[in-house]
């Protein structure tokens, strides 16, 4: 398989094994975890630089992926203790970790070319040429090997603890109510995030997998009504922006996690535009068809309501409906035309009176709205 | 359309729509001065919206509302709003007479700041709800009934003829009951006008002078001798005939 | 619900169609040989001693700093079609170090030139004897090793144009020896209480070592090292005692920092200017007099050289 | 080594001091508004800017790169209200979208001027971000009238920022114009953020917006001693961070500030008065708040609470399932109440508090409500 094809893989295997715990993270409100993660570990690296001195031993990894659960725990920690709100706990974190990071780098190795993207963070153009060879053999791309492990984990935790996870994130005290556990269930999902973060890190580098956590689960949650289809709809997004991405990245030979990110983000500008319910396009197309139906329908009852009272021949004279019902002219003579072409309305004379169907559609133009 | 000069609030053909469901549809509504109106429904009737479509919160796809004949327009003092308790952040660094003298912000320019007099008007208000001890006491300490008396009170200070109330009555305790339905007897004999989100349909008749019934559309709207009738409240309530039969005799609550 | 899954079946059909059309033929083996170089600085040397027999394919253009280069998908088809991968080494290219050393056990000719230096020579990074300061190219002497070293590694790979890289590696070669001399020579020039690079990284190690310069820099090399308050008014008052009238900024680093160095320096009565703007870790733009290294060596020199000896004279 | 006699140090207190009062201040109000990330989000969204300025003007000079950066962190802030107001989407996820696309983005012009045989791009992207230690006088006298700037507008603008926090709604209700309010905000805030990023870094500045509110609040529940002890916090902060760092050789200012600004979070989280950790341990005799109140107890107590004269009027199934969500196994909990004494069946069918059950429902409000103090 060529490189570039090898790339494609990896990216659409790390983009789905990062879009389902992303979904959890989008609809718990914890979405920018995934962001303060990239920068906490880097205390984590340098401790087991100074430990191993080696700046490519495996060591730092495990120290990364340690220190991103640490950094989910204090987080967690805050929050529980209901001083401090989520998005504060968050920001409250990340900083001194990192801080702490740069301390020890500048103290002790600020010769050396130690920092998280120089260490740490892989880089998806890099992965085809770091290949795992098991007794000579050249079994691909390691990356494709751990993210593809990290995503199986992801998939069958889920399952698994679907139930749970699905409770968990809905309502936490109906949950401990009814005998679930919370609190495991919750640290499992952060520890599952952090480990896909840090295992993703290595594969692809940091920014991008911010975005292939919250994007595609974003764009899932416009287009999906339910958990089930919304998990799923995250997953074909994510496939989706990660080759779409790689796909521009090799014709205008751009980095390719950038154009990943910008590819996922221009999915969700798309379904923010044009999904079918919520999206914008939608909303307007029905506010504007809306619009003239109900004008239509408020037409009906307002002729309903007066057509045998006194007043009939002032409120259903046709000129003077626009007075009555504060409209323009030209607007009221188009819904009068609408209507009359719906065969909802008839002339008699000067006046407008409903016929028959009329009459239906306006009496249960408010009760029938159950259709 | 009867034109009356003495009516505090007309509503004519209010409309809103949010998914391609009406959530009000052509409401017309008069509120004389000095009435005292509950407006009731199921859940999802669109009482909230109402009010909060009258005052221009929320966006409406048709429909005029007057005030004293004119066309409502926010900002002049002639409609005070108090919203549903549970939709603010009680958690907020802020005390009593705080809160209450945000109610004055309306009449003071951009730049100034709210001086003795907005708070000799914030405490006279609290003293309405007899809340004046509790002046200096964060909000966040403040129980669900305290907290609802001064969200009444801040709506007091702004001395609008008109108030709109969301819920009051959910969740308070007794004591706070009593002492809101006071405050809103008063207003009324002030010659105020009073329209309230009312859920508790067993107090209608004992708080309230009229009573619009809504579910999504106007049903039936007036004095509540005659139009909190049975039929009415099915019409409005739907199916659920049981509880509309002993709710009529007055057993059990909605 | 069938509206959603239209749209996206619509989607990867678009998808799968542009990625075909993506897929890139492996190179064929007649025709040059395909050489892909890291740095600038790697590249000069890769295209001076290869001459027009080899096709070199530079990764980081003029400007791009090593510690801060970002590959783009071309270089991926570029690094997987090359025959011979030449770069710095010493983890100078961070992360893409590993990389190309792992693509060497696999068949694919790599060839670090700063690991041709003989170990001895090479400075260790403070307080680790396994890391060395990868910064070699500022010693031009120890470069000629790096010379040697490729121009013998490409008569290996490369046996029918042998004589053209031995007459071109040893031009090189002796180049570097003239251009050794001349900066020794320029150094001289400078009265002892003078020799003081100061710049804002601490990359110029080797050439202090080399030209008998004391050298100094505010920040380390890593680029996450944030200098302390301590660390500016030190260096501010060792400049002031030395009374040294310039120190120097580099192109890869904002100017800020040491602009920061020269007003602390100024507050204490010393008087110094910025020198000028050194070349680091990058070449300068085409066409220019820093196109090339020689180019670079000769143009740092003589900024050093004019702004330390300048004002007195 | 007399101490503030030193040039550097002078600057670098001053400047980070000048930057913590006006962080502190405008932090406090991005805190109550959920709005603490902002800060992380836009050094990141800040980066197609830079890229975008250079790509035009080809040069680094600092003030088009600052103004690019501004441009792109103020676009993106207007992405995030956009999406959060037209759809469902959440306001951190949207915040950490418009983060990762905006820089994703940056990476791909990067990776563009890269190609360009330009030298001037050298180090492009670590052009916005300066670090504490290298202040420069000319940033301190920017941040001095910046900062000044921000405080004085804080201030004659106090009631509108206070309801835009506290409930923007009725401000609209009262005429005020929010949305614009709302904007304007925002934009002291991205000015802010980017003077910060320029002048001390990415995580100085990400900290300064949240710690100094942080810590504030837990010390007061008043907003305006709220705001005055986080710009004091602050300046503390800034100043201490300085002269730690000025007293150690090889402490970088920046981190050392941001270590500061923790341990004032940590101590004021654990020792503030009446709402610390450390008095809650000994009230309660344990870290966690009131015990997890019991939903369906609490229902039966709101039920009980609209017949205030008639304590034991029960309420059927009906009502309490339609009331906690649907799932809720509600006889094994009633059953579990009744064998604790809180509930009792006082007709066919319908259950209704103990007056023990009432207690412990108002002694759980009250845990609810002085915790949350």
């Amino acid at each position: 398989m060529s490189p570039e094809l090898e790339i494609l893989a990896i990216a659409i295997v790390t983009a789905v094994a990062a879009a389902l715990p992303g979904t959890y993270l989008v609809l718990r409100r914890t979405a920018m975890v995934s962001d303060a993660i990239s920068h906490a570990i880097l205390p984590g690296i340098v401790v087991a630089f100074f430990l191993t001195q080696d700046l490519n031993s495996p060591l730092l990894m495990v120290a990364a992926a340690a220190t991103g659960v640490l950094t989910v725990v204090l987080i967690e920690a805050l929050i529980r203790s209901r001083l401090v709100p989520e998005d504060a706990s968050i920001g409250i974190v990340f900083p001194a970790l990192f801080s702490i990071g740069v301390i020890l780098i500048s103290r002790g190795a600020s010769d050396v070319h130690l920092d998280t993207d120089a260490v740490l963070l892989g880089e998806l153009a890099f992965a085809p040429f770091h290949r795992l060879t098991v007794a000579g053999v050249d079994l691909g791309p390691a990356a494709l090997w751990s993210m593809g492990a990290i995503l199986a984990v992801n998939a069958v935790l889920i399952l698994l603890a679907w139930k749970e996870l699905k409770l968990a994130t809905v309502d936490a005290s109906l949950a401990a109510l009814l005998g679930f556990q919370p609190l495991v269930v919750h640290y499992g999902l952060m520890t599952m995030v952090s480990v896909t973060a840090v295992g993703a890190f290595d594969a692809v580098g940091s920014i991008l997998v911010v975005a292939l956590m919250i994007a595609p689960p974003a764009t899932a949650y416009l287009l999906a009504e339910r958990l089930g289809p919304m998990i799923g709809f995250a997953v074909a997004t994510a496939a989706a922006g990660a080759a779409l991405g790689w796909a521009v990245a090799l014709a205008l030979d751009v980095s390719i996690a950038g154009a990943i990110a910008t590819a996922s983000g221009l999915l969700f500008a798309v379904a923010f535009l044009a999904a079918p319910q919520r999206g914008l396009l939608a909303q307007a197309r029905r506010r504007s068809g809306q619009r003239l139906d109900f004008a239509v329908r408020m037409l009906l009852v307002h002729l309903l309501h007066h057509e045998d009272t006194p007043e009939a021949a002032e409120e259903c004279r046709e000129a003077g409906l626009f007075r009555h019902l504060g409209w323009r002219e030209a607007w009221t003579r188009r819904v009068v035309g609408k209507a009359e072409q719906r065969e909802l309305v008839a002339r008699a004379g000067e006046l407008v009176l409903p016929t028959e169907a009329g009459r239906h559609l306006a009496n249960n133009a408010v009760i029938g709205f159950g259709d | 359309m009867i034109d009356d000069r003495s009516a505090a609030l007309e509503v004519e053909d209010l409309t809103v729509a949010y998914s391609d469901q009406p959530v009000l549809w052509d409401i017309d509504l008069v509120v004389p001065a000095g009435d005292k109106m509950a407006i009731v429904g199921p859940n999802g009737a669109g009482k909230s919206t109402l009010i909060k479509a009258a005052m221009g919160l929320v966006p409406s796809v048709a429909g005029e509302v007057r005030v004293f004949g004119r066309p409502f327009a926010k900002g002049n003092g002639e409609i005070a709003y108090v919203p549903q308790r549970s939709s603010l952040e009680w958690d907020f660094p802020t005390d009593v007479l705080d809160v209450v003298t945000m109610g004055t912000y309306g009449s003071l320019g951009w730049f100034s700041r709210p001086g003795a007099a907005e708070r000799d008007r914030a405490r006279a208000a609290l003293e309405e709800v007899t809340m004046e001890a509790f002046e200096r006491r964060p909000i966040a300490q403040l129980s669900g009934g305290q907290q609802q008396r001064v969200l009444l009170a801040r709506a007091l200070v702004q001395e609008a003829p008109i108030l709109m109330l969301d819920e009051p009555f959910q969740g308070v305790d007794a004591p706070t009951e009593q002492a809101i339905a006071a405050v809103l007897d008063r207003l009324s004999d002030e010659g105020k006008t009073v329209i309230v989100v009312h859920h508790d349909l067993q107090t209608v008749p004992e708080y309230f002078d009229s009573v619009l019934l809504l579910n999504v559309r106007a049903i039936e709207s007036g004095p509540v001798a005659d139009v909190f009738t049975e039929d009415n409240l099915r019409l409005t309530f739907g199916g659920r005939v049981g509880v509309l039969a002993q709710l009529a005799a007055g057993e059990i609550d909605s | 619900m069938k509206m959603n899954r239209r749209i996206l079946v619509v989607f990867t059909l678009v998808v799968v169609a542009t990625a075909c059309g993506g897929g890139q033929p492996t190179g064929d083996t007649a025709g040059p040989l395909r050489v892909v170089a890291t740095t600038t600085i790697v590249g000069d040397l890769v295209r001076s001693i290869g001459g027009d027999t080899i096709e070199l394919k530079t990764l980081m253009g003029a400007g791009v700093d090593p510690h801060l280069y970002k590959p783009s998908a071309g270089n991926v088809r570029a690094m997987a079609s090359a025959e011979v991968l030449v770069y710095n080494g010493l983890h100078l290219e961070g992360k893409m170090t590993d990389v190309l050393a792992e693509m060497g056990t696999r068949g694919v000719e790599t060839l670090a030139v700063a690991e041709c230096v003989p170990a001895d020579s090479l400075l260790p990074v403070a307080g680790y004897d396994t890391l060395h300061d990868p910064h070699v190219w500022f010693d031009v002497g120890l470069w000629q090793h790096a010379a040697a070293c490729l121009r013998d590694a490409l008569i290996r790979i490369d046996p029918d144009h042998a004589d053209g890289y031995q007459l071109r590696g040893d031009a090189v070669i002796a180049e570097f020896a003239d251009l050794d001399g001349w900066v020794r020579e320029r150094v001289a020039t400078l009265p002892d209480e003078r020799r003081v690079l100061v710049t804002a990284h601490d990359a110029f190690s080797y050439f202090g070592r080399a030209y008998d310069m004391e050298v100094r820099g505010l920040l380390g090399v890593s680029t996450a090292a944030e200098a302390g308050t301590a660390d500016v008014q030190a260096l501010a008052a060792f400049i002031a005692d030395r009374g040294l009238p310039a120190v120097f900024v580099e192109s890869s680093v904002p100017p800020r920092f040491v602009e920061a160095l020269t007003e602390a320096v100024l507050a204490r009565g010393g008087d110094v200017t910025i020198g000028g703007s050194l070349y680091s870790d990058a070449l300068g733009s085409p066409g220019g007099p820093a196109e090339t290294y020689v180019g670079t060596v000769r143009a740092n020199v003589e900024t050093i050289v004019g702004a330390l000896s300048g004002s007195d004279q | 080594m007399e101490l503030f006699g030193d040039y550097t140090l002078r600057v670098v207190a001053l400047g980070s001091g000048v930057l913590g009062a006006a962080a502190g201040a405008l932090g406090s109000f991005a805190y109550l508004r959920r709005q603490s990330l902002v800060g992380d989000a836009l050094s990141h969204a800040a980066l197609p800017g830079i890229a975008l300025v250079f790509l035009l003007t080809g040069s680094k000079a600092p003030l088009p790169i600052m103004l690019g950066a501004a441009c792109a962190g103020w676009i993106s802030t207007l992405a995030v209200r956009l999406v959060v107001r037209r759809s469902r989407v959440p306001y951190d996820s949207a915040l950490g979208m418009a983060l990762a696309v905006f820089f994703g983005f940056g990476l791909v012009l990067l990776t563009a001027i890269q190609k360009r045989p330009d030298a001037a791009q050298a180090g492009l992207e670590s052009f916005l971000f300066g670090q504490a230690a290298s202040l420069l006088r000319e940033d301190v006298v920017v941040m001095s009238i910046l900062g000044a700037g921000c405080l004085i507008v804080l201030g004659a603008l106090w009631k509108e920022f206070k309801l835009l926090s506290f409930d923007s709604e009725f401000g609209d209700s009262l005429g005020r114009p929010m949305r614009r309010v709302d904007g304007l905000f925002t934009l002291l805030l991205v000015v802010a953020v980017v003077i910060g990023l320029r002048t001390v870094g990415v995580v100085l500045m990400s900290a300064m917006v949240v710690a100094p509110a942080a810590a504030a609040r837990q010390l007061t529940n008043r907003l305006a001693p709220m705001v005055v002890i986080a710009a004091v916090i602050g300046v503390i902060s800034g100043v201490s961070g300085a002269v730690l760092s000025s007293l150690i050789p090889r402490l970088p200012t920046g981190p050392t500030i941001v270590l500061v600004l923790s341990a004032f979070v940590v101590l004021s989280l654990v020792f503030a008065p009446g709402r610390g950790l450390f008095w809650r341990w000994i009230r309660l005799g344990r870290l966690q708040p009131a015990a997890a109140l019991n939903p369906v107890l609490m229902h039966l107590y709101a039920l009980s609470q609209q017949h205030p004269e008639e304590p034991d009027h029960g309420h059927g199934l009906a009502v309490l399932r339609t009331m906690s969500p649907a799932g809720a196994d509600l006889e094994q909990v009633l059953g579990d109440l009744q064998s604790r004494g809180l509930a009792h069946v006082v007709g066919e069918g319908l259950w209704a508090p103990t007056p023990i059950g009432r207690r412990e429902a108002e002694r759980s409000l009250d845990h609810e409500a002085e915790v949350r103090s």
